[in-house]
């Protein structure tokens, strides 16, 4: 058991994987000399060498799609896009290619794909490099979507990503880079699909993603100490979306709120207060809320861009609120 | 050199007409029997298209297609000169590429008719025509992404140590794309074993290339912004095709790297379906017409000594396959409604959940 | 009052604004000599010339990049994206540079421009030339997003996209191109923002959009015929929202169901189920229903596709169900 | 020519030196006042970015931030050579670019802290200035679309013919993505009265330009396949700078459409806040440093026959000018919470709703 950083486990994720098998090969750029912008590949180069762990230029379209094509013939390649904010760059070849071609083909193509990106909000980087997009790619078919938010799920669930024959976007939070925590030693495997609950409650259901996470914990904690015992699940993987553990929570506790990082409309959340408003209706209490950060871009400054993002304390209140009315 | 629209109005540029010699290539040191099976390709590339055209014109094949009439020199001559394990990209207009990869016919007609014994069961469609097991690996309807997904099947074949070569076929308009860019200098990097043949027909959809490019020969007058020489050839003429092919095709095994390909050419008809083409100067489309890549062939092959009477024969055993595809694929089944919901995922299902 | 396609009123809506406000230009590919690949600007080139509209290379960055810079210094452009589904190749100018410029500048720079563009399904098309994107467009903040579904509003709508100061997507529905309508004479100018009840009910809310407003209506008069007397409203604006006229409606109706073209995951009824399930909760008389494409590309055969897309008879039923049970 | 990669392993890639003549250009024809003007904006550019680089240090500035130290001379030269009402569009790299329009200290300072008093009130940062009342367009992180919004400007300039010209910076490394493609031949096609400069600083973020692309030089070496003339020049010396854009604005506004440059250049540092730049070779950063825009132009100017003196002064009046701005920035407010919630729209509002 080692303590890890979320950025290690990136690294030793993906170490893990191209040990056990060599058609794991890792492109992006600066994810070779340099160990990658965000320090998630590091030591990468030196183990696998040259072939297997290539830089490339500022191409994110030649880089997804040379990912695509090596996957259709053989290798399981990860590539990094490394800000989200770049998907919106080769998103043609993420929602056209990547994930239509094994349906429009029938079956007769096989995707086993990794892109991993540095997403989400926190250091103060401006509209351009905060954005949360897990829900552009829940938005489309074909995609597996997962955000780890805890060193341990890192490692398994990149795992797990490596291992599957499907396409899956993994998005790691660049605001956990620098958080630690327990780490089993040997292999990790975890499996894409599934929540977890990370605090069992009975008054009310929280729902966080990536750096919301602990975010949601923290709320809980202050709740806890109002008298409110609310349940954490993490929720993991957009798809496949665990609707089991989500709505059986929702059954026992008969509220459920969301605590989402990306902007209002639309974000995960939607997905899951709308699926929640048909199939758990009759369970709910009292209104579905979310906490998003507003609908607008994300100010660059330190002071607004705190205001502007959901915190342990605006949860807390949230909740709170919701309960007593 | 002058811009353009610097120097012509929108719509004024000069027709680009066809070369008038047809015999350059007849000395071209090309096998007999290589030969006959590129003709044989042609006429089968011509007789599906026309009879793809004639079940548009009776309702059966419903939504859009682009047909490559005219064009096929290019996709025979390729599929000639490649490897069976050679990888085939190719775009929406991208029949002639599937057949020219030994994909039987029956299950592309049934396809354009959306039956269930199509290529792909009616999922893709005609723009979107695949065989992984002849080494066709897709057919891409949004112009540029696949260039770049060719690297990656030349990356896979390079890592692999196989020795497969990448060919991936696309229009002029699509060298104006910035994955075209991508696609072309990373390949460039890596010296990727990846072909890029750029099937320039004059026109994007409606408008000619020569009022939105910066340079006469899209392709061609790049390929120096990646490292590469510039080539343009007589798409027209399938010998020109066959040797330009194999020596593109033999450097990307040779571990030489990519090479960029551009060969001249015309469709007879217009872009899709819909277009009748009329914004083409009746003059070019009558002297490319007559510049027709199969008549050409045929007539070299029997100046070259064919009998008039084989060549017949293929013509004839050719009719018939496409007859009998034709019937095939009418008389196939609609998709099974289960069909729609299979295969969104490797586990073969849809579901998105637990 | 003319009889006119939905076509000819795209050429219509734009030709007026052309006429009025000479700082009103055209680009896209084949939108000028071609009139447009769906004929949508037939007329424009003869009578505005090839100064105020212009064939473009197939390089829909340029186009859109092209649209914002001539949008910063005094320009009100329209530019066109043929296929919605070419946006994923653009996607960067839209949400990167066009949603969030005028935010992160602090509103020094305006952006009055539209992105028009043929979206949607039913033309057996396939997977890459079918999609509905809408939602795509509603998740980011800083694009206002209309959908008309008649030709009086493709008239209407698109002047008031082209007098807006902000950014629009404007998304034409290729499905219903060829369908007719009666549009009065004069200059038409509608107001961004509003939803439309296109026929008044009692018992349930169904919200549509684009080609789905006409298949929804005639559910309506299927479920009319079965004692249901269902209200249906035409979105025609996801952002702004009319949400008083959505809570309005679901306050008297008690149901609400959404008949959404796009796949199931985060479609633009996600978000007002969500705004329902908080918001209108207490209105709620059962669960919130969306009728959507599952969540799965579009398949291109004739009969997989009409399918897999809700239809005037898979919405009718499924009201009645619900309403039923 | 060889493929990168091709000749090299990975990092081992030749370094590229600095020229080492440095009075080329002390006989150009630049009127003296012209260049003590440039002389100006070098230290002012040098010292307020000096001074952002401790407010880094100190904590003060959140988030990242790129410097152009080392760089100054493209930006300093270009900036004499435009007119007041040209526009220009910059990088994340876009400091020197902001001041070069005039654009006071105190708000840039004030922006990257964050503060009320910034350039955006707080809501762009480092990497966004913006100031459209100084023709300062906009700075621009995403790699590539700045090309393709400035050629908008440009076509807007021609459109209404008041002669404006829009000019854009960016670096090597973005020379290999599409956009870039995509708004060259836009340009060109429609002779935009646009200038293209690319600064070579022959790094992307930690990797070798040399190492990622297919041609020596990643601009030059491409301006043909957009009908466009070949130019590197000496991106430290801002006089070589100034020549050529004047030329190259010149060209625009006379109607001659768009040009190509290729700015050969270094950065002090690393590439942003976060890299202490060490893959570079220590004899490469070593001769650059050497060949430092600033003293060299100093030097130039003191052959020039200006007094020594009179350059200390503009030295300390620079210095005076950053210590205020510094002063006046930490002086400034947090922005207050409401203004997060403005401008989103046109209205000045942020509600998605009625
Ligand atoms: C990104 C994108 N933009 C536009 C289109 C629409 N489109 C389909 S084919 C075509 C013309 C392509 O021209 P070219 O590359 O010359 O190929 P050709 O059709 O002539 O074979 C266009 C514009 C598309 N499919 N994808
Ligand atoms: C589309 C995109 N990809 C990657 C990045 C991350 N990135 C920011 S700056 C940079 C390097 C740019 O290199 P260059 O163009 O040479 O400019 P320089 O920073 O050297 O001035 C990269 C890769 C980005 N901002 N946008
Ligand atoms: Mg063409
Ligand atoms: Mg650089």
């Amino acid at each position: 058991m080692a303590q890890l950083t979320y950025r290690d486990a990136v690294a030793r994720g993906i170490a893990q994987e191209m040990r056990r098998d060599e058609r794991v090969v890792l492109i992006g750029e600066d994810v070779a000399g340099a160990g990658g912008v965000f320090k998630t590949t590091v030591g990468l180069l030196a183990e696998f060498g040259p072939k297997r762990v290539i830089d490339t230029p500022i191409s994110e379209q030649a880089i997804l799609g040379a990912a695509m094509g090596a996957a259709m013939t053989g290798l399981r390649p990860v590539a990094e896009i490394m800000f989200s904010d770049f998907f919106a760059v080769c998103w043609d070849i993420v929602v056209n290619e990547i994930a239509k071609t094994r349906y429009m083909t029938d079956g007769q193509v096989v995707l086993p794909l990794v892109i991993k990106t540095g997403n989400g909000g926190g250091l103060r980087f401006g509209a351009q490099h905060s954005q949360s997009i897990e829900n552009w790619a829940m938005a489309v078919p074909g995609l597996k979507v997962v955000t780890p938010s805890t060193p341990e799920d890192v490692v398994g669930l990149m795992a797990a990503a490596v291992r599957s024959d499907d396409p899956v976007m993994f998005f790691e939070h660049k605001g956990l880079y620098s958080s630690k925590g327990e780490v089993p030693d040997g292999d990790i495997v975890d499996s894409l699909g599934t929540a977890k609950i990370r605090r069992p409650g009975t008054d009310a259901t929280i729902l966080a993603l990536g750096m919301m996470v602990p975010r949601a914990l923290a709320a809980a904690d202050q709740l806890a100490g109002r008298g409110i015992s609310a349940e954490v699940i993490d929720v993991r993987s957009l798809v496949p979306l665990d609707t089991a553990t989500i709505l059986s929570s929702l059954s026992r506790t008969g509220r459920l709120f969301t605590v989402e990082e990306n902007p209002r409309l639309l974000g995960w959340g939607a997905e899951i207060a709308s699926i929640a408003a048909e199939e758990g209706f009759w369970d709910l209490d009292g209104p579905i809320q979310r906490i998003t950060t507003p609908h607008i871009p994300l100010p660059s400054a330190d002071s607004l861009e705190d205001l502007v993002m959901p915190s342990a304390d605006s949860v807390a209140t949230t909740v709170e609120k919701a309960l007593q009315s | 050199m002058k811009l353009p629209l610097s120097d012509h109005e929108y719509g004024e540029h000069g027709a680009v007409l066809p070369p008038q010699n047809h015999a350059t290539h007849d000395g071209a040191d090309i096998d007999l029997a290589v030969r006959t099976g590129i003709y044989r390709k042609l006429q089968e590339m011509r007789q599906f298209e026309s009879r793809a055209y004639d079940l548009f014109m009776r309702q059966l094949v419903k939504g859009t297609s682009h047909l490559s009439l005219g064009m096929e020199a290019i996709a025979a001559g390729f599929g000639a000169a490649m490897r069976s394990d050679d990888y085939t990209f190719a775009t929406y207009r991208g029949h002639a590429h599937t057949l020219a990869r030994g994909v039987p016919m029956t299950p592309v007609m049934a396809e354009l008719l959306g039956r269930s014994n199509g290529l792909m069961s009616g999922k893709g469609g005609s723009m979107h025509l695949t065989s992984v097991e002849h080494g066709m690996m897709g057919s891409y309807a949004i112009i540029g992404a696949h260039l770049t997904i060719a690297n990656g099947a030349a990356w896979s074949a390079q890592y692999r140590g196989t020795g497969q070569v990448a060919v991936c076929f696309f229009g002029d308009g699509t060298t104006n794309i910035g994955a075209f860019h991508e696609a072309l200098n990373y390949a460039a990097v890596y010296r990727l074993p990846v072909v890029f043949v750029c099937e320039n027909n004059l026109y994007m959809e409606y408008t000619a290339i020569a009022d939105i490019t910066a340079v006469q020969h899209p392709a061609a007058d790049r390929a120096s912004a990646y490292g590469l020489g510039s080539q343009v050839i007589d798409g027209n003429d399938a010998d020109a095709v066959y040797l330009a092919a194999s020596a593109a095709i033999e450097r990307a095994r040779a571990g030489e790297g990519p090479s960029l390909v551009e060969a001249l050419t015309y469709r007879h008809g217009g872009h899709s379906r819909a277009d009748p083409g009329k914004y083409r100067p009746e003059h070019e489309v009558a002297a490319w017409k007559a510049y027709d890549p199969i008549p050409l062939y045929r007539a070299r092959l029997v100046r070259l000594g064919v009998e008039e009477a084989e060549l017949d024969l293929i013509d004839k055993e050719v009719a018939g396959a496409v007859d009998l595809a034709t019937e095939e694929a009418i008389a196939g089944d609609l998709p099974s409604p289960e069909s729609a919901f299979t295969d969104v995922w490797a586990d073969g299902g849809s579901s998105w959940r637990n």
